[in-house]
């Protein structure tokens, strides 16, 4: 049993991962002797050599579409985003190839494939360093997309993802980078992806969320009980395949949900949940699912992202509201 | 001037063996290895490709296909290219190259159902033929090719990418990207260009400024080479110095074959808004087959016999393809859900689910 | 008044524009000698001449990144995407500097921007052509995201579009770029962006939807209403900003709507249009707002792309479902 | 060989006046049109820069910015480059120009209030000082000076668009698009590279095989000039003709000006890392200021007066930058709602007077 964080949870996980399977490789700016500008990569090219863990020159659409031919060869590659903003560049092979192959082969080939991204904000960081994105992916039919909150989901869904046989977008919530955990690793009994944890049991009011939020909504559900208000937390972890069912019997015994994100709000996954939630059970909701997100403008400067980012105050204003609709 | 590179100085020459009218003019810096058996095969498989292709553009004008992209012109360079791979080399074609998928083995009818609209990326299986699935967005496949042999290149397996693209892919970030990774990695990657002229409507000289489209090479520590993409002879010999090299660890090039899309960009499209007949008219005069032709004769290789024997071979290609297309209904809807993933997440689960009740509701409705 | 088809609305419209202001510019793959491989510039070359309307290189980052240029310097670009999947390698000039700056620049700089993208499926197209993108730009905060339905609209939010002074997404609907209407050249009296049509009145289940699936809905509506049901349809048309006033509106007369859509359905527009239902008025809900909209797979061969647009039967199905709740 | 371009055959050279010891060596090619006042002037912006320069490193590490990227050792290429501009000119940084922004004007805390995280691209008014808002994203501007040029061509305005990037931004996609079209559309752009040798950690050989990257110019059709980007006054020389002839209608050029970053990338970054303190030092041995220092005194332009009083003026900068940063509070929220499109959308309306309802709750809580 360690003290570890997220960071080395990542860094574990893809050490195991490689030393289990030859076949996985790590490629991105920087990764290589530097280790990344978050060290995930730490040390992993002294240990496995120049052809397991390189650089790429700086250019992300070539990260992408490389580890697609990477792929297709038979290798398992991981790439890293260096951030968030600079996932951009390589939409195209994103959208186009990574999330279609699988479909324009007629299920012949598929791409093993993970694509690291550190996201979201909270750091005080410059420009395009603070990117919310997992809507344009979990938009994207033929991608999984995942987030881990936990130093030990860290490790067991990076393995997870490297092992899993189709792209995965893995999201990782930088402002969590430096939580820590006890964890025994290898974390082997990780749940498979399309599993939901429910991070506290409660029966007034279902609070959603996911990575970075994942912070502030076990806070806000503390400061809520110590009001006397039963908050069930779930973190959702695996966006896409999404745990519906998990998400569902909480809502049924509460009749209220909030979900909260940093994206901005409009057309954000919150959305999208809230609105499964009134398929699927409309005859539950005792109030509407509310969300609480960013504001519908691009992320603002460090200073001031303490106004955009969903905080407890904002999560138990939600909270209230379904509670006295 | 020191410290100063002037475009001016590239040379525009090319690679050429065989003239327009079939006479051999050679390259002193290239040889050609090639056997009676190996000119006779290339005839043929320009043959057969120019009469399938004819036939895409058939099934078309008859409204069996949505849209076609006719090769026609094109013969030279892409079976001469595909005929100096060795069988393990990988293909990361375009959208174009039905000459070299069917050099493959492919059968070309795998190929029409793309564009029938029965399957997406072509029916073919890439593993067994080495061909790539047809890419539609322009350069992107080219980065696929170089990914892949970085791959070759770490399982050390002695493989050779090559992959096709026009001229107008040129102008892609994805084009730069992968011929710059391509050259720092050093991997094993040829990139073939096809430089029929124009894009769609716009002609080379609206796409680049660039002397040569192999003169790109330069900015990325390679050689390029540009050779005359009709003289299925000289783009042979400039594809097989290439892949030898990429396979024997000296890393990629980049080859300009310069050619013409004789026909349509496809076939919804109207190339008399955008050229001259005059124009077409010069490029026909350099038809890369009747050219071929000309000098196998000349060179007793080809008889009269073995032209008509193409020729069947070719009618009989066309009709399998017209067998296999005309009528062709689309495939089973579970085969959509079924790829999405390699298994089928519960919501997707679900909407199969509903599609199949309304399916049956709709047939009990009728 | 004349007949004109939804494509020469907009080639009308965008003569119409070039005649009004000397700045606006048209460039894009093959828009000059070709007038476009639809024919939405067909003559403005011609007309106007080649330093107005100007064919570029064939690179999509390229056309949006010169035209935020051109916008710096004080022109009015409108740059064609030639399909919906190739818009995408323009994806990070138009996230992380088209939609923001604006904001980069504390307001000083606004950049009078059209992305013009035919858009969305049943043309019997291949692969990457008949993609329905709105989601990606509707949850891109910064954007103005737009689409017509109707020869007339689509004249009159093109000059719209040109004249507004933030960058604007317009998704042609090319399924209807054929469609005919009688209309009186030019229509000066469009509305304003930001504001739906109301198609079709009625009183038991609001039906909205936009650009490619009007036709669906409106002969779903028909149907509905031979089978005695009164279905009001709104034509969103301005996605970006939400007319949100009119849905509701109509909800609170209904108390039952149905969003219908061609994109995938999850994270799909649907679900954030459903969601804001439900936040802003839960209470006139009788029953869930339901979504009909593609399946969660890439965009099918053409011989199958019946089945994932929604048709007719699906559109009624849901109006039943939500009618007998 | 006929048909064939070998990348071994670009010569590395570089242009060059100054001797890193400060004597002159000159270039017959170029000739240098400034005068004594210019000379101080120049020294002068190099020396202010550098000084604001390490006031933003200091303020970082007092914890006052969130982060900064130094340009220490890159003050020639980038004053020598701003010199030779227009007023009516615009400029297209990235992220390190500090030297540019300042000789255009633009107070250096403006720039630092990026980096504290009160603004985002920058607190000054692009269309007053012609230089726009720094950009993140790696080559993305370039784009954005090509479309300027070519309104500026449409408009007849005479004036010329430069943008800086670095030798990392040439691996990018957009570096190749805005280069291609730059060249197709003979735009009045300058391409000017600060090749500082390292990406973050990654040397240029790893991110390029090319043997210069102004070689990279030959496919674009412009020419590429490779300067020692510590040579104030070759660089110079070399950006006026690049300016001139854009200016005149001759196009588009790409100088790479060979440099050195030696501060970190950023000062989150930790160069022990990657690079050894002898490349280091080599690089400090050919200090851009120190050279021209020299050679300035040597020609008797620079007297220890002008020497002190630009030392004082950057003391004074320095001060003014602080008194300007530290402490400084965010700028008030509704610039943010304000400043997504000109008029506020409802939702966001709606989103706004949220926000105030809750500041008021939280305010009437405490
Ligand atoms: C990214 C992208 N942009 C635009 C298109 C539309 N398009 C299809 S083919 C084509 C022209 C391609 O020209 P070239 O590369 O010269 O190849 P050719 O068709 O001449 O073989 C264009 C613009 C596309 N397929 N992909
Ligand atoms: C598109 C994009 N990808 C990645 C980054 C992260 N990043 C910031 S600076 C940098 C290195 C840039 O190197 P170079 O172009 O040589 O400029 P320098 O920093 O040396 O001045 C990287 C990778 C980015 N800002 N944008
Ligand atoms: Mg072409
Ligand atoms: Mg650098």
């Amino acid at each position: 049993m360690a003290s570890i964080t997220l960071a080395q949870g990542l860094n574990e996980g893809l050490r195991y991962a490689m030393t289990q399977d030859p076949k996985v490789v790590c490629l991105g700016e920087d990764v290589g002797k530097l280790g990344g500008v978050f060290r995930i990569t730490d040390k992993l090219q002294t240990e496995f050599g120049e052809d397991r863990v390189f650089d790429s020159p700086l250019a992300e659409s070539g990260i992408v579409g490389t580890s697609i031919g990477m792929a297709i060869y038979g290798l398992r590659p991981v790439a890293e985003m260096q951030f968030d903003g600079f996932t951009y560049p390589a939409f195209e092979q994103i959208v186009s190839h990574a999330a279609k192959y699988r479909m324009r082969s007629l299920g012949r080939v598929s791409l093993p494939l993970v694509i690291r991204i550190p996201y979201g904000g909270g750091i005080g960081a410059v420009e395009h360093h603070s990117e919310s994105l997992e809507a344009y992916f979990t938009h994207t039919a033929g991608l999984k997309v995942v987030t881990p909150s936990t130093p030990s989901d860290a490790f067991s869904m990076i393995v997870q993802a490297i092992n899993d046989p189709d792209p995965v977008v893995f999201l990782e919530p930088k402002r969590r980078y430096w939580v820590r955990e006890d964890v025994e690793l290898p974390v082997t009994d990780g749940m498979p992806f399309g599993r939901a944890a429910v991070r506290r049991e409660g029966n007034e009011v279902t609070l959603i969320s996911w990575g970075p939020c994942m912070r502030t909504c076990e806070e806000a559900a503390e400061e809520a009980a110590s009001d006397g208000v039963s908050v069930e937390l779930i973190d959702v972890r695996s966006l896409v395949p999404l745990d519906i069912d998990t998400i569902l019997a909480s809502v049924k015994k509460t009749g209220r949900a909030v979900v909260v994100h940093e994206a901005q709000i409009t057309g954000g996954y919150g959305g999208e949940i809230a609105a499964r939630i009134m398929e699927d059970d409309f005859l539950s909701l005792h109030a509407p699912v509310l969300r609480v997100a960013g504001y519908d403008m691009p992320y603002p400067p460090a200073k001031l992202e303490d106004i955009f980012l969903p905080d407890i105050d904002r999560v138990l204003d939600a909270v209230d509201k379904v509670l006295n609709y | 001037m020191r410290g100063v590179v002037d475009p001016a100085s590239i040379s525009t020459e090319m690679i050429q063996m065989l003239a327009p009218d079939g006479s051999f003019v050679g390259d002193g810096d290239f040889e050609i290895d090639l056997k009676e058996e190996d000119l006779r095969q290339i005839y043929r498989h320009m043959v057969l490709a120019r009469r399938a292709d004819q036939e895409g553009t058939n099934l078309q004008r008859q409204g069996e296909l949505g849209v076609y992209t006719p090769l026609l012109g094109q013969e030279a360079a892409q079976v001469g290219s595909a005929y100096a791979l060795s069988e393990r080399d990988w293909i990361f074609p375009s959208y174009r190259e039905l000459a070299v998928a069917m050099y493959r083995g492919i059968d070309p009818s795998s190929v029409m159902h793309l564009f029938r609209g029965t399957v997406h990326g072509g029916d073919w299986d890439a593993r067994e033929h080495r061909f790539a699935y047809y890419s539609v967005p322009i350069a992107t496949q080219m980065l696929h090719a170089v990914g892949f042999a970085r791959a070759a290149q770490i399982e050390k397996s002695n493989i050779v990418a090559i992959t096709y693209f026009g001229d107008g892919a040129t102008s892609e970030g994805d084009f730069h990207e992968a011929c710059n990774y391509g050259g720092v990695w050093k991997v094993p990657v040829v990139f073939f260009c096809q430089n029929n002229q124009y894009a769609i409507s716009v002609p080379l000289s609206k796409q680049t400024a660039a002397p040569t489209i192999s003169a790109k090479a330069l900015g990325y520590g390679m050689p390029g080479y540009r050779v005359d993409g009709n003289d299925v002879l000289a783009v042979y010999a400039v594809a097989r110095e290439t892949i030898r090299r990429a396979r024997e660890g000296g890393g990629p090039s980049l080859i300009e074959a310069v050619t013409f899309r004789r026909g349509p960009h496809s076939t919804a499209d109207d190339p008399t808004r955008y050229r001259t007949k005059e124009e077409l008219a010069a490029w026909e005069a350099k038809d890369p087959i009747a050219r071929f032709q000309t000098y196998c004769k000349n060179e007793g290789v080809l008889d009269d016999d073995f032209i008509k024997s193409c020729d069947d071979e070719g009618a009989q290609i066309a009709t399998n393809i017209r067998a296999s297309i005309v009528g062709a209904g689309p495939r089973p809807a579970i085969d959509l859900f079924n790829n999405v993933y390699e298994e089928m997440p519960e919501t997707l689960r679900r909407e199969y689910k509903q599609y199949e009740e309304e399916q049956s509701a709709r047939e009990g409705d009728e």
